[in-house]
């Protein structure tokens, strides 16, 4: 079989201000078969968006290739004039961005922007263009196929944005889809289903493609070979089953071993004389849109929540897309008022509003948002968004900040070169770990984690809890940790809560969680959860039992 | 899409009768503020006391000014403007034809300055930094560094007196046939485009570049789109706020900041109207006039409140 | 280039570099105005109207036959002056209660913004008129009518653009950090509109250049024989229809100018940040 | 050119289209409240007066058959035969009582008040005799009567918005600030009545702009033109330049009861300090004469001639402020573009001063409001006067003690008595006597500074003929479209 993809010696660099030159790519050899699905995984920031964007011909802004070769069905990429490229972009090779949230222009409709590939390169009549796209829909599993594309990007969820994304770079019949890390932002039922879209349309299509993903399990499911990445540099490259079963390279070995991550052990509470309640929850409705007669917003999200956390403990909070954890968190923030309820923290009740809380109460009480890259603002320099804090709560100037800075940096695994780069010129896990950082700054007593770990490699995820363990054994911090990775909460939580549609469906111990006794829709959770074996997404269909439980979602 | 635009616009319209009560009211303040009233200022250089006095007496002036004032407001409730104080003529029938006139003029120009204006930004966004979009940075600042009445006064030199091609007045009752409009037009309509354009392309051009940069541009370049394609499809629908708010701010000035063309080429407009009846002190004219012209900027602006919003899907 | 860029830590361009100095130069000459001038503003040095150039008079004679490069260089004093204050008043009070407005919202953001609108249409000649009567003319009360004639245009601008910058996640990040209205305003929103805020500066500022001669006339501010670039060029109209350089050079004048600070706030110079060391 | 004017014969018909520089919402179809050009214009096209002053300044006979009196205070007005007015009603002494007694009324607003307030009685005798008794003997009731104010209405006319006169154009259009159209009247009682079939005035309010309007063609005359924007009409062979000295003037007003026009010496300083040749010649570019500091112009009979205009004397100036103890004090001039020149005017003495270690301190203000809010007020302001037909009018408009527009605050029983006596007076010699005297009084004595006498031009067609100077104004005293013709 002749290779559709072969990158040869493939180098990236970036300009910095100063003029210098910077590798970011170093030297990336790869080949992908036709009708094969080869997976990139590998550290945040070692280069995987890279280069699956250089498979197109194209840098983000900043960067350049600046060696190697790309060839794409035998003719080199790079050395073709962008109107060539263009040509081939949506006809020979298509892309799944890493954000489909931003990769959908909010003025159009889904179905103008998905057939618009078939549009621009003349494919087929529209009519004949729009039935394609509606099968696609059906195949990816989305509800209402008819109707959906007549909606616009806002009015549907994260979720299915993601899988309206990907209908959009199949539409064109692709040689090669690339996949950039498309199911990081969903829950674990949804992605077992679009999984399984993905499967179908790319073997029924034979098409090939590059799976982009820090997961090492979803990767178990879908790729024929997976390649290993780790600072620009491929590490290791081999068949899915073997390389799984025989890692040969150590960093390799460190990622399979951090998948299944240690069991937690709750810090002892010798130094914890009383158990005092640090947060008391009671009775919390919250919800977006104009009040209705009854008192109650247009859309309720949150609907009677009632929760205890005891200092030094941590809170998981896991639910299906959509189920209200954020907004939870941004009503114990003060972000939004809740409609009835009363939020007692540390002893004293907390204004609604954030507006009306104590400097120290806010301080003591911190929130990492879930979208990392809109939490930083754009136009300030990593130090900047990091040195605010500092000065704000502990008056830290000078020298002192700047060690503070460089300290923080460490913790969440970051160099310190970063400190002068705005948001836009990291990645998406690095974004991630700079929000995290920001809320060390304040030295809190209690951090609201909304989902900081899903965009990160296992390697540095379980580092990044292992940090978080260690803080809270140093300053008998709490958590409440939003996942939808249940293995992660499983490692770092006293306590789960399940939340279903904006109710608090049960709270219990994770280790028994998914168990006997357990509510259903935990279980399914639970059951959702990839497995790191290959052929555990195609076993499932013979699950009787979950099946019947996806099909009556 | 009603659901949204029809509640805006109503409460526009509240908010837009309170404006325009505020700005009749500050004008009417404005012009008491100013010294000597249109008695003095009729009787010019023969203004003696007795006959001052006698003059204002005989037109109702010593009556106290608020009292006038709310009684010109009544009046607009029933449609009528009240009499000018200058020349005893209803402010209504001053003003109609005048009205028309500046609506004409503003309304040709607006045909022309607005589509090329926009075509040039969006261009210079797609070249940017070109040698294209320097082009016509450079030039845009330089015209409108220019002053009015200096574009004006060469325009006539070049196409009345010497090319002698136009008439170097712009006398819009002899206006016949479309040839005449395009003369009669041709020198105010190009003036005042030189004024209001380069907002219009700076602001189209700054907003486009903005919309350029973000992930759903770069997301269609991947999908094979041309640079045309990315521009008119996918940045302008996501920039026709801005870009409409500075079209409306532009439109604005045609109607109350066109003295100077209306004086060069003797276009008997509304904004000419306006610098008499202060110079008269005339109260009703200045007073009908304000609100003309803060209803006019109002509606532009509501006008482009609602095409923002109409255009982007998120706030409909 | 590269030499003077690595020096001073900011990423200068060519366009940029030249603007500066053009507008160095001016701001120079305004400075030194007084001693630089060949004759006395006010003087009538030849009886030809409308001189042509000549080794005596550099740039030619007015329409009083008074030496027009020392009025275009005294004239620096009062529109480089002037329209620059008056610019940043404006532009820094609208820019600075616009954000305000589009922070707090609500009914604060309602009442501002309907009063800068009553404001922007009453007509400015009205408005200077009642200025003159009611406080008179000296040069700072022409700053400040200018800037309050430009404010609501900057502020209506930078309303709508901070509106949209507020409902970010990193605005509510700050907010609940406990910060203050001023940090909001200045440090959270302000860099993010920094671009088309400065891009409408300069054109405010083209405006303000011209409108200044316009008020002079209403008796407001820069008072006879003084006389700023636009009035130069207003009172010199008369030598349009032969060219004479009395009503040329103030207007390549003011062109300089204009397109300077334009140019300049393109090609502002880039701060350099080390990413890579 | 007037005299190649005069030798060829008028053509009959055509369309003329003339621009005055300044129309507003204020302009009027009512004579008596007539105050710019424009209106004059107007008037003199749609109405008649008694008397119409020719161009040597002399009353001649216009609606009136004869004015005369034997003692200068009863005064029998006899009127033609067979006028009628626009509407077809016939002229009678009813309307000439009408139209004058107007101007006593205050509520009318007539600017001519003042003059009008002596004529204490009217008579119809029969239809078409008036008689007018005068407060006190004056000779020149006549000239008085050829003012444009003082224009015949139809009886009880109170709607100005058409003009119903006896005038040569019947009133077609009338929009008040944008322009007017009027038609030949064919039943002009003067027989064959005007040249043009219709003519359409209008304002261009800018100079360049009206300049450029002749030489292109749209209009056929450009009125009162600054000398500044003349330079490109000399050059152009299808429009010439009318030129009239007509006795208007801008003056520097001190006022004689404020500082620092009550210091002994400061006037006078003034005077000398005024470079008269240098705004003639750079100011007004020659379009000027220069004056001698009184107001009757050198065309007037009764102009002094032995009067000689202050010398440019920067010297004698100075020892004179030293002497008022002024010397190096800021001293405010107020001008503004109202006054034509002015603001030149004062650069000027502005810079004299300054050479002289004196600051004038000089304020321009708006026009707008100009003449209610500094005119008369501001101790050192400049005014502009108008052409006035006869000496008594100028001085008991502008010098008497009880004078309304006392410009200075002169002061002067003598000068009262003088004005007095020679009112009365039907003996021309000796009126000229008394009349010199006191223009010598005026110079010499009073707060007005009159450094020049502005030329009036007008910009016109080289193709409309009939167009001769007048005293009172440019466009022949306003009422050139009786007159002119356009050639083909
Ligand atoms: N404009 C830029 N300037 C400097 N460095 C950049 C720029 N853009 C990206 N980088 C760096 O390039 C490296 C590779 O980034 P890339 O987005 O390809 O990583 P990734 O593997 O996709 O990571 P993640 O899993 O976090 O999305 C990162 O270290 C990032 O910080
Ligand atoms: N600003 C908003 N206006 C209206 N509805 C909103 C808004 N924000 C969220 N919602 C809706 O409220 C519900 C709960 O949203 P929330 O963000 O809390 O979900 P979540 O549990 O955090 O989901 P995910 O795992 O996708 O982050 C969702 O249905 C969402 O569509
Ligand atoms: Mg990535
Ligand atoms: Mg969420
Ligand atoms: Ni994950």
């Amino acid at each position: 079989m002749a290779n559709l993809v072969d990158i040869r010696d493939l180098k990236v660099e970036v300009k910095t201000d100063s003029g210098r030159r910077m590798d970011i790519i170093r030297g990336v050899s790869l080949q992908v078969a036709e009708g094969e699905i080869v997976a990139l995984i590998g550290e945040s920031g070692s280069g995987k968006t890279t280069i699956a964007l250089s498979l197109m011909g194209h840098t983000r802004a900043g960067c350049r290739i600046s060696g190697g070769s790309v060839m794409l069905a035998g003719e080199d990429i790079g050395a073709m004039s962008e109107r060539q490229r263009a040509k081939l972009r949506g006809t020979q090779v298509s892309y799944v961005p890493q954000s489909a949230a931003a990769a959908f222009n909010p003025a159009h409709t889904i179905m103008e922007q998905v057939i618009e590939v078939v549009r621009i390169h003349g494919l087929m009549p529209v009519d004949e263009a729009k039935k394609k796209a509606v099968a696609l829909f059906r195949a990816l599993s989305l509800p209402n196929p008819e109707t959906i594309g007549d909606r616009y990007p806002h009015q549907v969820s994260g979720g299915q944005l993601q899988r309206l994304s990907a209908a959009m770079a199949l539409i064109g019949g692709p040689k090669l889809v690339i996949f950039d890390e498309p199911t990081t932002a969903l829950d674990v039922t949804t992605q077992i289903e679009v999984l399984r879209a993905f499967k179908s349309v790319m073997k029924s299509g034979g098409m090939a493609g590059v799976y982009v993903s820090h997961d090492l399990a979803v990767v178990a499911q879908i790729a024929d070979r997976i390649v290993v990445l780790k600072g620009g540099e491929v590490l290791e490259e081999g068949e899915t089953e073997s390389l799984l079963t025989h890692p040969q390279h150590p960093y390799t070995r460190q990622l399979l071993a951090a998948f299944e991550p240690a069991a937690y052990v709750p810090p002892p509470v010798v130094d914890m004389p009383i158990k005092r309640p640090l947060l008391e929850v009671t009775d919390v409705v919250a919800g977006y849109g104009t009040p209705q007669a009854n008192g109650l917003p247009l859309m309720v999200a949150v609907k009677s929540v009632r929760f205890s956390l005891d200092a030094g403990r941590n809170l998981g909070i896991i639910g299906e897309s959509g189920c209200g954890k954020s907004t939870l968190a941004r009503v114990i923030a003060g972000l939004l008022p809740p409609v009835s309820g009363s939020i007692i923290f540390d002893g004293k009740e907390l204004a609604a509003h954030g507006r009306h809380r104590l400097r120290e109460e806010l301080r003591k009480m911190q929130i990492i948002f879930q979208f990392a890259d809109t939490a930083l603002n754009p136009a300030k320099s990593i130090s900047d968004i990091l040195g605010r804090p500092l000065t704000f709560y502990h008056g830290l100037k000078g020298a002192g900040r700047e060690a503070r800075i460089n300290q923080l940096l460490d913790m969440v695994h970051l160099p310190q070169t970063v400190k002068h780069r705005r948001p836009s010129e990291l990645s998406g896990g690095q974004k991630q770990r700079i929000n995290l950082a920001r809320a060390l700054a304040a030295e809190p007593k209690l951090i609201l984690c909304d989902e900081i770990t899903s965009a990160l490699d296992t390697v540095v995820a379980a580092a990044v809890v292992d940090l978080l363990k260690e803080l809270q054994r140093e300053l008998s911090l709490s958590y409440i940790f939003i996942s939808h990775d249940l293995s992660t909460v499983r490692s770092i939580c006293d306590e789960v809560m399940v939340m279903y549609k904006g109710e608090n469906v049960e709270i219990t111990d994770p280790s028994r969680l998914g168990g006997e006794g357990s509510h259903p829709y935990s279980r399914l959770l639970y059951a959702s959860v990839p497995k790191l074996q290959v052929g555990w997404l195609d076993g499932l269909d013979a699950d009787a039992e979950m099946a019947a439980a996806l099909a009556g979602r | 899409m009603t659901s949204r635009v029809l509640p805006l616009v109503l409460g526009r319209i509240g908010l837009a009768v309170v404006t325009l009560t505020i700005v009749s009211f500050a004008v009417f303040v404005a012009t008491a503020l100013l010294p000597g009233d249109v008695a003095q200022i009729l009787l010019g250089q023969s203004a003696t006391p007795e006959a001052v006095a006698g003059l204002r007496t005989a037109m109702h002036l010593d009556e106290p000014a608020l009292f006038r004032f709310l009684r010109w407001i009544a009046g607009l409730f029933t449609g009528d403007f009240g009499m000018s104080y200058a020349n005893n003529m209803p402010v209504g029938q001053l003003i109609g034809a005048r009205l028309l006139n500046s609506l004409k003029l503003a309304g040709v120009t607006a045909l022309l300055s607005v589509p090329v204006a926009l075509t040039l930004g969006i261009l210079a966004a797609i070249w940017r930094g070109s040698l294209f979009d320097r082009l016509v940075t450079v030039m845009t600042i330089a015209v409108i560094s220019v002053p009015e009445f200096m574009v004006a006064t060469s325009a006539v030199l070049l196409f009345a007196v010497y090319l002698k091609w136009l008439p170097a007045l712009s006398l819009a009752n002899e206006v016949q046939s479309f040839g005449q409009l395009l003369k009669v037009f041709a020198m105010p309509v190009i003036t005042l485009s030189f004024v209001i354009s380069a907002q219009m392309i700076r602001m189209t051009r700054a907003a486009v570049v903005e919309t350029l940069s973000t992930p759903y541009v770069e997301m269609a370049l991947l999908k094979g789109a041309s640079p045309a394609r990315l521009v008119l499809k996918h940045a302008l629908p996501n920039a026709i706020g801005p870009i409409a708010n500075a079209v409306a701010l532009s439109l604005s000035y045609l109607l109350g900041g066109v003295i100077i063309v209306e004086t060069i080429f003797n276009y008997p407009g509304v904004a000419k109207l306006m610098v008499d009846a202060v110079a008269t002190r005339d109260l009703p004219l200045i007073q009908s006039c304000a609100i003309i012209f803060c209803a006019g900027y109002l509606v532009l602006i509501t006008i482009a409140d609602v095409i923002s919003i109409l255009s982007n899907p998120r706030l409909r | 280039m590269e030499k003077l860029s690595r020096s001073t830590g900011y990423r200068i361009n060519l366009v940029g570099l030249i603007a500066f100095a053009v507008i160095a130069f001016w701001a120079a000459v305004a400075i030194a105005a007084p001693w630089i001038i060949p004759y006395p503003i006010g003087d009538i040095v030849d009886f030809d109207y409308f001189g042509p150039i000549s080794g005596q008079f550099w740039m030619g004679t007015d329409y009083l036959g008074r030496d027009i490069l020392s009025r275009i260089l005294m004239g620096a004093r009062y529109t480089v002056g002037i329209s620059l204050a008056a610019v940043t008043i404006a532009c820094f009070s609208g820019v600075a209660i616009g954000m305000a407005a589009a922070v707090i919202g609500g009914w604060v953001d309602t009442v501002l913004s309907r009063l800068f609108d009553s404001l922007n249409s009453i007509p400015s000649k009205l408005f200077g008129l009642v200025v003159v009567a009611g406080v008179g003319s000296s040069i700072p009360v022409l700053i400040v009518t200018l800037a309050v004639i430009y404010t609501p245009g900057a502020y209506r601008f930078a309303r709508a653009l901070a509106v949209n910058i507020n409902t970010m996640d990193f605005i509510f990040a700050a907010r609940i950090r406990g910060e203050g209205l001023t940090y909001l305003i200045f440090e959270e929103i302000l860099p993010n509109i920094l671009g088309p805020v400065l891009a409408d500066l300069g054109l405010r500022f083209v405006f303000i250049v011209l409108l200044l001669s316009g008020l002079s006339f209403l008796g407001l501010g820069v008072q006879p024989p003084n006389a700023d670039w636009g009035a130069l060029v207003r009172e010199n109209i008369g030598g349009l229809p032969f060219g004479a350089p009395a009503v040329l050079f103030p207007s390549l004048a003011i062109a300089s100018l204009t397109i300077s600070v334009n140019l300049l706030i393109d090609n502002l110079p880039k701060k350099i940040r080390d990413r890579s060391a | 050119r007037a005299g190649q004017a005069l030798a060829a014969t008028p053509v009959k018909g055509g369309n003329m289209k003339a621009a005055g520089f300044s129309a507003s919402t204020a302009d009027t179809l009512d004579p008596a409240k007539a105050s710019l050009s424009t209106d004059y214009v107007r008037c003199c096209a749609f109405y008649n007066r008694l008397t119409f002053i020719d161009k040597s300044g002399v009353p001649q006979m216009e609606l009136a058959e004869s004015i005369e009196s034997a003692d200068a205070k009863v005064w029998t007005v006899k009127l033609r035969k067979g006028v009628t007015f626009h509407s077809g009603k016939t002229l009678t002494s009813a309307d000439v009582i009408y139209s004058l007694k107007r101007h006593l009324d205050p509520a009318v607003g007539s600017k001519v008040n003042a003059l009008a307030k002596q004529m204490t009685g009217f008579k119809a005798v029969d239809d078409l005799t008036v008689e007018i008794t005068l407060a006190n003997p004056n000779a020149d009731l006549p000239t008085i009567l050829g003012m444009h104010h003082f224009m015949i209405l139809a009886d009880g006319t109170t709607d100005f918005t058409k003009a119903n006169g006896t005038g040569a154009f019947v009133c077609e259009v009338f929009e008040p600030g944008v322009r007017s159209i009027a038609t030949r009247n064919k039943n002009y009682w003067k027989g064959e009545g005007a040249h043009l079939d219709s003519f359409e005035f209008f304002a261009i309010a800018d100079d360049t702009a009206r300049v450029n309007a002749v030489i292109s063609g749209d209009v056929q005359l450009g009125a009162a033109v600054n000398p500044r924007a003349t330079r490109l009409a000399e050059s152009q062979p299808n429009v010439k330049l009318s030129k009239t000295t007509s006795g208007n003037y801008t003056n520097l007003n001190m006022r004689l009861d404020m500082s620092p026009g009550d210091k002994a010496g400061f006037i006078e300083g003034v005077k000398y300090l005024l470079n008269r040749e240098m705004i003639q010649k750079s100011a007004l570019r020659g379009l000027a004469e220069v004056a001698n500091d009184q107001p009757v112009s050198p065309a007037n009979f009764y102009y002094n001639a032995e009067l000689k205009p202050k010398a440019f004397d920067p010297d004698k100036a100075k020892s004179l402020f030293q002497k008022a103890g002024l010397l190096g004090q800021s001293i405010p001039v107020v001008a503004s573009d109202a006054a034509n020149s002015s603001i030149d005017m004062a650069m000027i003495l502005q810079q004299a001063g300054e050479k002289i270690g004196m600051k004038f301190d000089v304020q321009r203000v708006p026009s707008d409001g100009y003449w209610s809010n500094y005119w008369l007020k501001a101790p050192m302001h400049f005014g502009n006067i108008n052409p006035r037909p006869t000496p008594d009018i100028l001085f008991s408009l502008l010098y008497a003690s009880d004078a309304p527009w006392n410009e200075s605050q002169f002061k002067s029983e003598k000068f009262d008595k003088m004005l007095h006596e020679a009112r009365g007076m039907l003996d021309q010699g000796k009126r000229k006597e008394i009349y010199g005297d006191m223009q010598a009084m005026i110079a010499n004595e009073a707060g007005t500074a009159i450094p020049v006498w502005l030329s009036n031009v007008d910009v016109i067609s080289s193709k409309l003929q009939g167009l001769e100077a007048n005293p009172l104004g440019g466009m022949m005293g306003y009422a050139f479209a009786e007159y002119v013709w356009l050639e083909a």
